[in-house]
């Protein structure tokens, strides 16, 4: 089993989530993250006079599949969140070597969904 | 011994009441904030900075003398000018200006672009609403004439106000996502507490507008202790008719005491205590459901400005007539009749044309990101992290 | 010229005073939320209006009739009605009523059930209060007599708020988790910037209250001056001896402000500056050891109306007698347990009965997690994130 | 028919006037607290209690002597003192000093030490105020032998609280982070909508400041109401041209709003409309600019109050005297010298002393983790998570 | 060494902790998170309407443990965070190839605690 | 490639932001989150009273790079953030199988930076 775990813009959600569902994952966890990359930091105002946000609001999703499952979601994301403009993020693939289900006990990928 | 002139005693008691009616402009802002998301509760700010500051001067130059008489244009009640008389009067009316343009912010937050908003703004403070106040307040105005009772502005400030935001909310559109294929989705607002301590304002300011709706204080007192009476009544009855309906949600009992306290205006000074009561209590009874019944029109009123001010002050103009034989209904009925069509036709023209010049809505990427960061670049709450499900 | 007559004065008098009351309620509701956690701010927002809009019907119809005179049972105080002359004496104490009736939330927030909440509230508001008003104000009331001397009602809005407050406090039971085996463990609330600004609104209400209190102005309107000054001395002792002993922390600033406006009440048309001062300092000192006191009695009094209300409201009366030499300290003190007993037992048996009724607490499932979303499955600041922990 | 006597409508007059005052405290808070960080807010709030109830009362002990008769000394001012007429002057002019007190925090937020700053408010309220106010309203005041019009303290108070907190953040110094290689870096503060309400409730109180400032009413009352009418001009004016050079930031138009309101006071009671509105709007024109200057200067004047304060309270002593005939310009300009080299060199002494004596400023640490957690470990919203780039 | 990653319901946290500290477990790092999955939406009303609040409030919990503490934590975090209902959450195993202690500079299991 | 995953004192952030700067780490996400472990709870009042807030604010940095920089980074974070106190953190190491970049598409190391 791997953990997708995506950093996207936060107004790009709704769209993901749909074209995960579209392929079948409903699960996931999400996180308010702050990031920074080759997207420049946002310039921000206060009495008029400028300062710069060097962490943006990103949103992070943490999804656990099946080996299988994992090309299919990483085009989903990419295919969903994708704006072309820097600071679309990054999809990293986390190994993970088990899981549990915590309301029954049943582990492995019958615990996943 | 020196004694007082009845003349200081009013002017007094005329800036005590304009100054509450002032200080309603806080009420209105935290009603209306609360009631929106934060990420244009700046931009929401400014418009109310904005149509406070043009429609006190534009009322200065043009409006109190289309409402009061031309000797009074450009802004010749200066002292030295025409009437000292008039100062108190002035300050007053003013104050009841500003707040019946400001009920139309309600109506049309989160998507109305700042220059079309203040244009309508002016034109609602120079000259629309001053019209409709010389028909009923105005010396010889037609719906004076016609019997037409209007105590505090049931008519005149609330439901213009209402109408007019009726208007500019159709005239714009919804919010996007306010309808998912015609059904209405709620937008939370972003702070409940802000509503209601809103609401409180509002009330308090209130006593000011209808207390200070007496032309004069009485010999005795009576006039101006009934006023407060019935105003109570009102807000009573308002606030615990929403709350049953609704089994106490807090944004109904504030809507709804401020419906209460809309309705009793037109006959404030009439009402008995129990006639107050029931006048108030059918207001916030209506509120809900009345809100309910716009939102399946597929109108976004995100403050319920309609509910609020346009039916209460409509059914508040009616029960002048209905409950107190000395008014007559039908002079009630004509002459809202008179107002709905003169503020509708205006706003449609108003906002229309907006529309029409471009000035009236922002754009999609300015609503989807927020006017305060569209506008300002400006976080309202910089240390809060920002929580919503977007 | 024509001249102002004394009754006219003396009603916008009230009228400007009854308005300033009415706007307490918003202090109150931003003192008491700000003290209690952001889970249950909706509901106890919605307590506030339903025991307002309670009250004021109910002693428009009764309370009024039972303090001041049968005349004016079931609201024949109308125009028409039997007596023009008490309208402004009724606002202003309806507004007094709305006051001493909303003081009991503070004790009882988050867990007490809307229904017992609001049967206790009409009980007071219609009956326990004005009894006890009867006895103090109204004519030949019994404690009047015997030369008791409350001017702006320490004993007969503070004390009997607080003491009811107690006593509903007591019978309800502490909230889940405020004590571990017997300990006192603190329940942050969620924001301390209300519960300054909710004590600046109070403290500004209550010059209303006080000055307001006066059945007239003097000739030379030196007896209105004098208070203002005395309401003002208490107001900085109490603030300043309550920053003292607490090394200036805001919490306790603002409950000492008010603890000394609670205290100069009794004898504030007749206390010196100085004697205001002192007054005001103790009862500004007395309030964090008295919190402390009544926690480790296992007593969860979650806003601290205990010393705010009772135990200030209890030494204003004392203090009435003490400092002033036309004042019988005896008198004084025999009414103070008068009003003790009647409150407690009324409050005793209220409350009791309520519990008795399952009508008092919510279900410790409501309670925790929480009110508002038990009751209205709202978020009462739907963009904030949820950051205590639980 | 009883008729009232001249003097208990004034005394009234002055009592609605001190207590709006009285509200502005709150006011001052909010537009305060919304322009700090979070970290900071239960220390501010502190420092706004403790100004307030020390000046209160070293005002009645000596501030008031000082400028109005030694015969007041040591609080002589009670019933049974010396002058039973003094009581309601006395309760303005105490409103007005804890106004003028209260100033200089925004100037110092969110660095200076709570004892400094106790001893600089009790200063400034015991004597530097009440000295200069005895220069210009005391009876034969040397200023207003000069001939200085200053009605409702532009200079007196604003532009006294202005130079004060100029000279005390001179001082100081910038909090840490505020400049980086002399270049300015803003520094959020929390809150804007408390910004916003702040600066209403601020115009609200400012009525009873301007009106209140009338000796008394008129026949015709005609005084008061040309004083609301220029306050009103004056706040419109204000709001409007900060609006138009900062596209409506809502944050530079509360400060012009405020800023409006200064630059009236020296001549609300005779300039016209049209004066009024052009003093404010140069008022509110000039407040981001000279903020911006400040800030160029290395001064870091947390709330602007340079700007708002001082800057446009020295151009309403002078406007007065540019527009009103009666007023010698000649007589303002020297007053306003005066003013500034009292203030300033008192200013600079107090605040020069109190860092010598190490009692002024904050450890680095403590300004690190914030003065709510350093004095008090508390957490102003226990409940909303930290969001702020650290 | 592994991560145990458990989200759980917010509610729960005080049990999973006690029940945590019973088997020795202190050092842990929790998150506010809002999640998906089998548990349905969350109503919320907002002027008597109601809409859905689709992410609910959970809590995540990250826990570095050596391999011999996995299954004792698993079972900790199960028996106090269950209530059978749907929504109770799931555990993740997540390999860990090093842990430094910032303090100390100490590598592996023994900068663990 | 590595995930250096560090949980550090809020207030080092822009130190270590800074040392990670001079060694080339521009990208990274940070977190808001709470932890407990060696050091003792933060003591607050209300109205006076204390009361122990068990778990205390900390930062976590996710940061992605290749295998190669892992002891650089640690480094840099270690100088950066340690005060010596008892809750200067902990860094943990997760191996990584894959990174994609969102807005090309792009896989594995060329898509880290
Ligand atoms: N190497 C990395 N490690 C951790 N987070 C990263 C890394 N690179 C990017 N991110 C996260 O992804 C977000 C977007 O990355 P950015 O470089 O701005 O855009 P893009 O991926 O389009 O080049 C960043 O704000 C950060 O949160
Ligand atoms: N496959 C998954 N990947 C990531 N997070 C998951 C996954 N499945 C569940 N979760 C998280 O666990 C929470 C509870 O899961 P849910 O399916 O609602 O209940 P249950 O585990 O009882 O079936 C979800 O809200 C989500 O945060
Ligand atoms: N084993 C662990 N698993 C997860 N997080 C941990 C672990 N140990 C420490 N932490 C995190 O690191 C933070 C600092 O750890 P702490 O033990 O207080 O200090 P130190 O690392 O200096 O001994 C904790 O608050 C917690 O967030």
């Amino acid at each position: 089993m791997k953990m997708v775990k995506a950093i996207i813009r936060p107004e790009k959600f709704p769209d993901v989530k749909n074209s995960l569902f579209d392929i079948g994952v409903v699960s996931l966890t999400t996180k308010n993250v702050k990031g920074r990359g080759n997207q420049k930091g946002l310039v921000q105002q206060w009495r008029g006079r400028e300062y710069c946000v060097e962490l943006l609001d990103k949103m992070e999703l943490e999804i656990v599949i099946i080996d299988d499952m994992v090309e299919k979601v990483v085009d989903a994301i990419v295919n969903s969140a994708k704006t072309g403009e820097p600071g679309d993020g990054k999809i990293f693939i986390v190994p993970i070597e088990d899981v549990v289900r915590i309301r029954t006990g049943e582990r492995r990928s019958s615990a996943l969904h | 011994m020196e004694y007082v002139s009845i003349d200081s005693l009013n002017v007094y008691f005329f800036m005590w009441a304009a100054v509450l009616v002032f200080f309603m402009k806080a009420g209105f802002v935290l009603l209306e904030i609360g009631q929106i998301r934060r990420k244009n509760v700046a931009a929401h700010m400014s418009l109310k900075f904005l149509d406070m500051s043009i429609v006190l001067i534009a009322y200065l130059f043009v409006g109190y003398a289309v409402s009061y008489g031309m000797q009074y244009l450009w802004g010749t009640l200066v002292p030295g000018g025409v009437d000292t008389g008039s100062f108190a009067h002035y300050i007053k009316m003013v104050m009841f200006a500003i707040a019946a343009v400001t009920i139309v912010t309600g109506a049309v937050a989160e998507r109305i672009k700042t220059s079309g908003y203040v244009i309508g703004a002016l034109m609602i403070g120079a000259v629309i609403y001053p019209i409709i106040e010389s028909f009923a307040w105005g010396s010889s105005g037609f719906l004076a004439n016609i019997g037409f009772h209007d105590f505090a502005g049931a008519g005149v400030v609330h439901l213009v106000g209402g109408v007019l935001g009726l208007t500019a909310a159709a005239v714009l559109g919804p919010r996007k996502g306010r309808f998912k294929n015609g059904k209405p989705i709620p937008i939370p607002g972003h702070d409940v507490t802000y509503v209601v301590i809103g609401a409180f304002i509002l009330a308090f300011g209130w006593y000011g507008f209808n207390i200070g709706s007496a032309a004069f204080i009485a010999g005795d007192g009576s006039n101006i202790a009934s006023v407060a009476i019935a105003t109570t009544m009102a807000l009573a009855g308002g606030t615990l008719a929403a709350a049953l309906v609704t089994k106490g949600d807090p944004i109904w009992c504030a809507n709804g005491m401020c419906a209460g306290l809309v309705a009793v205006c037109a006959g404030a000074d009439m009402f008995s205590p129990l006639n107050a009561l029931v006048v108030g209590s059918f207001a916030g009874l209506q509120t809900p459901f009345v809100f309910r019944f716009v939102e399946e029109c597929g109108i976004d009123d995100t403050c319920g400005v309609i509910p609020v001010h346009a039916v209460s002050g409509l059914w508040g103009v009616l029960a002048a007539g209905l409950f107190i034989p000395a008014i007559s209904l039908m002079s009630q009925a004509i002459s809202a009749v008179v107002i709905i069509l003169v503020a509708g036709v205006s706003g449609l023209v108003v906002y229309g044309s907006l529309k029409k010049l471009g000035l009236l809505r922002v754009s999609e990427n300015a609503e989807d990101i927020g006017l305060d960061e569209y506008l300002y670049e400006m976080n309202v709450y910089p240390e809060i992290p920002i929580g919503r499900e977007s």
